[in-house]
């Protein structure tokens, strides 16, 4: 069973392998450190003129990534916490997602910038943060999330050599701890084809779902918790529905299960407000003639706090999860 | 050398008769949006650019336009631009402040493109190209805080990267004075970046106090940078001139134009008015009977598959 | 009647006026410049000490705004162009938006940034954005936006002395021109109290609605226009409800309204995918258990292109509005 | 003069013993998160805020625990706040990185904090309040951009802000040489600030040296910074220290408190070393038996009401 970290850094280390366009910049990402959350570590020791440490300058660092990729490179940038990816905003919304449509199509902008996300760490307001949903819906800009599902090494490293638009991946720090998933007997999961796979999640042998809990990223690793709990505790089958790609929004599979069900259930780490589940709702509302039952679970409209109690009550708990389930299954 | 001095003043003339053009068909409404005229600066870009190989990169910023001419970009491509024509240099999209052919770039958020400039020249770097960059920025662009990131890589990496600043003594409707604290060359000397800084509209002084720069850079001792002190004629970018008449009169008497015309034959001069008019009449008159941009080749900002 | 512009003006001058502690800042707006917008014509010239003329930096403009909003002044900053927004995107987030809450609400960080977004004037994809959904949903921080109907400079005023929080203030390049709105003969409009009002607006006489258009900003000015087409034309009659807060959430005004319509029309004019009117999805979803018929019209998922027909082609018109409309309207 | 090379030691002490019992209980569970401590550094808190008055304003970074105590914060609120209690000095809240209490503001952003002193001091310049805005940064910070433009309006609007960089010569495990190019002190005097420089370790030196700088601060002469080459002597944050084990030791010769109790009398720094050592016992047992933060006293980040 492989780790999500050695996944991400085997990703990489394909990449790099693999093309020799390919080049890794961040802040202190050369060995023995290899990047604070050791991502990128041994790739310095073997690549050591394209593994580039930079120095504490997020938007710089976007922004030569940029240039690079606008003169044939395909430089990955690693942002050491995705708090601060808002210092790279512009250089991403301004830059990196506009020249190739502002070009005419004259050039492309084959960057990947990766950032660890998340909370549950107590690392405080500024150290926790699910910032993506900020970047989202950005014309020109792709956004994926890692998830245990699908080999997250291959998705960064389809992202790093096929992709050749700019593209946010999104990480979390307490995914790297985690072994990819394996469906085991307790499972059925179902990935559906594409550069940037969906996956879905069943019980084994659970009879048609009740609930569609669209998720994705690490909240799938509390998903998965929660699907057993229902389906154990209360007969509840849940039917986890999980993208790689955030954004452009792809929802299909999301809508089938809708479909499906009736009953969406929404998880996300960020603060609920407008996260990646609103549009989901707006197309459930746009396209769906059925009736669906709709609840989301998210962050409270807080900053994320750094004593363990307090960040717990900000953040998403399984118990939270669980009971909107319980909700959305009143009749 | 590649260019005489009457060269030089082609070149100036062509960018701003284009200019003048630009500025006088505005009020007419044959463009839309707004626009950044280069007159006055011209002696900057044609003397500095003067030492472009081919495959050199220019990274220019909203006032672009005399830097893509000098570039060698096509009075023609740019007009259509302007007018928002399919034969555009990049068919309308991005119009003036937005422009990309060849190893040309440019986009209108001051600042932002310095980091591509050194990107790009990390590129070169990194594939043993030997080309320069060429990263052109205003006075009133050392505000944004990105300039620094950029400069301290370019100069910790070494970075085959030619900063131009043309300091025309005004962001926008502000003087120098409220808005730059200290002195200029020492904001890149700062980062162990050699910098010349020179007042002159004369191009052929700024041609040749650029030369040994960029000779370093091309030779790869790391980044340089020259200040020019210049000004602009126009206003920053249509109507809005609040500045001091008499402080523009006084500039105008050091115009590029003339010093070099000075330095010429009068009927060279002459020739040259009436060749690079017709030139510009041909860019506008032809541009305006392009098809315009419309929704018909309008593709995807990006692959939107999953 | 007044201008928009004047009114905005009027805010600013009725604002340092009652408070010593109001400053403004922002780049070129000393007279006889005045700003780019011309916003804060004259103002300088009134209170040389409190307009501070700044340099071009945007993100140390807001940070050096939060920084006197923590020692008690009330600054306003101006941000040319919104597009520049995302240059400071860090010090709104991890700066004006937490400090109260981080620090146990012993500090408050009373700033206004206002700044102009939107299109239609073909200044090309870095200066015509609507890039606010990008902020929006970022707890502690307000978002408010400029309209006719409800007059801004009053708005403006009360976000810059009465409101202790950080406020985004968005108005429109094109909103600078028009008139307060008012209602004549051919509307009835309403406004609910409250420090930022929301309008409710309807054909003068008309039956009961049909379809309520949620939309806000500049964007009303169009959907008014609208409303009297499809009324005339159509014999279809829309309320039109229009917040002056976009964020937080609070949506009960056109919950209410889709509650008695059943059809929802969201209009805003940044790129469709999670936008503003998302969240409206979520919330009609969640909590409404009527059947609604919801509809998005909003700029197409690229930039803002700089030619005539082709920034048409991106940006939201009037025709596809209409055209919304109808198909809201089939059965 | 406030104090003596006795109450400079003991300053210096506390810091020294509370960051040692943090990164001590740190493995034991007793906090949550991450810290990075002062161990090392405690001269330049002390040493520069001995000229701090009443009304000064102190704004930190990442590294501030040694700030706040030397600022008169309490061992007892912060202990408490590492450990999640109600009676921290941000309930808990901000926890390491994120503390404010009267005067004293840090936040976790690198460089995100320089415009808010910057800010500050216009406030205090604005209302004539006579105060100094000292205004912390590390060597690493320098790579942030706002730090620039902060630079800049500081010096433009002659503002009176202390700006102290902390040279520990890396930015958490990489060495300056590859992440600084130049000198630091022009990165200052690049924007017309007069700057001083000095690698010393002794609290002493560092008062003395800053204090000609606070004055001028004081007295409305402008901004003002203090560039010290210091070292960490623990890790960046936790256990993450990659540092040449060697070139730890030969910084531990120059130890700050080393260099301050050879100046005193050896009882003395017994007598100074028990007191100290019991309240630092006393701040973190009584924080530990304190009430741990809950969701009980959680406001709203913001007054929703429209
Ligand atoms: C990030 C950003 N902020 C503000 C502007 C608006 N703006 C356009 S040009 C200009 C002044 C630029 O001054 P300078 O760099 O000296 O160039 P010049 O116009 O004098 O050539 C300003 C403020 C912008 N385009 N981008
Ligand atoms: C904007 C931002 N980028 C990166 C970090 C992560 N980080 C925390 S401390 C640090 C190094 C800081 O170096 P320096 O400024 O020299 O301070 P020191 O830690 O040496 O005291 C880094 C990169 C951060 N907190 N904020
Ligand atoms: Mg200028
Ligand atoms: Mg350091």
């Amino acid at each position: 069973m492989t780790g999500i970290l050695q996944a991400l850094n085997d990703g990489l280390r394909h990449s790099l392998e693999a093309s020799a366009a390919v080049y890794l910049l961040g802040e202190d990402i050369l060995d023995p450190y290899g990047g604070a959350f050791k991502v990128v570590k041994g790739l310095s020791s073997d690549y050591p003129d394209r593994v580039i440490t930079t120095p504490v300058s997020e938007a710089g660092i976007v922004g030569v990534s940029v240039g690079m990729a606008l003169r044939g490179l395909r430089p990955v940038a690693e942002i050491m916490f995705g708090d601060f990816l808002m210092l790279a905003a512009d250089q991403l919304m301004n830059h990196a997602a506009k020249f190739r449509w502002m070009s005419n199509d004259q050039v492309r902008v084959p960057i990947v910038v990766r950032t660890p996300m998340g909370g549950y760490r107590g690392y405080g307001p500024t150290h926790s943060q699910t910032l993506e949903k900020h970047v989202l819906g950005t014309a020109g800009l792709r956004v994926l999330a890692a998830n245990t599902l699908v080999n997250p090494g291959t998705v960064l490293s389809r992202a790093i050599l096929e992709d050749d638009d700019p593209v946010l991946f999104v990480e979390h720090k307490l995914l790297y701890p985690q072994m990819m998933f394996s469906a085991g007997s307790e499972f059925e999961s179902h990935q559906l084809r594409g550069r940037y796979p969906w996956s879905i999640l069943r019980i084994a042998g659970a009879p048609r779902a009740d609930i569609t809990l669209a998720t994705y990223g690490y909240m799938a690793e509390i998903g998965r918790e929660v699907m057993v709990r229902l389906a154990y505790e209360r007969e509840i089958f849940v039917e986890m529905v999980v993208p790689t790609q955030l954004s452009p929004f792809r929802l299909d599979p999301l809508m089938e299960s809708a479909g499906r069900t009736g009953r969406v259930l929404v998880l996300e780490e960020g603060t609920l407000n407008l996260g990646w589940g609103a549009e989901l709702a707006a197309r459930l509302l746009e396209t769906l003639d059925q009736d669906i039952q709709f609840r989301r679970v998210a962050a409270r409209n807080m900053p994320v706090a750094a004593a363990a109690k307090l960040e717990q009550h900000v953040l998403p708990q399984e118990d939270d999860i669980f009971s909107a389930a319980l909700t959305l299954m009143k009749p | 050398m590649k260019s005489t001095p009457a060269d030089s003043f082609r070149l100036m003339l062509q960018i701003r008769r284009f200019e003048e053009r630009v500025l006088e068909l505005f009020p007419r409404g044959l463009f839309y949006g707004t626009t950044h005229t280069y007159i006055g600066q011209e002696a900057n870009a044609v003397g500095v650019l003067h030492w472009l190989e081919e495959s050199d990169i220019v990274v220019s910023n909203h006032r672009c336009h005399g830097h893509f001419l000098a570039y060698g970009g096509s009075m023609h491509g740019l007009a259509s631009e302007l007018m928002g024509r399919t034969t555009g240099i990049c068919a309308g999209r991005g119009g003036s402040q937005h422009i990309q052919w060849r190893n040309f770039y440019a986009n209108g958020i001051l600042g932002g493109t310095v980091p591509l400039a050194v990107g790009m020249a990390l590129a070169v770097k990194k594939q043993s190209q030997g080309s320069v960059v060429f990263s052109f920025m205003g006075d009133g662009t050392l505000g944004e805080g990105v300039v620094y990131e950029s400069l301290n890589m370019a100069s910790l990496w070494e970075l085959p990267v030619f900063f131009v600043l043309e300091n025309n003594r005004y962001a926008q409707s502000t003087p120098i004075k409220l808005h730059l604290a200290g002195e200029i060359a020492k904001r890149f000397e700062a980062f162990g970046i050699r910098t010349m800084h020179i007042d002159s509209t004369d191009v052929d002084l700024i041609r040749n106090t650029s030369e040994e720069l960029i000779t370093s850079v091309r030779k790869a001792a790391g980044p340089r940078a020259l200040i020019i002190d210049t000004y602009r004629f126009a206003p920053h970018s249509k109507g809005d001139d609040v500045r001091d008449l008499e402080e523009i009169e006084q500039f105008r008497r050091k115009d590029p134009l003339q010093l070099q015309a000075a330095k010429l034959n009068p009927t060279t001069v002459e020739e040259l008015e009436t060749e690079v008019m017709e030139q510009v009449e041909q860019a506008f008159s032809t541009a305006q009977q392009d098809p315009v941009a419309d929704a018909g080749a309008v593709t995807a900002a990006m692959d939107e598959t999953a």
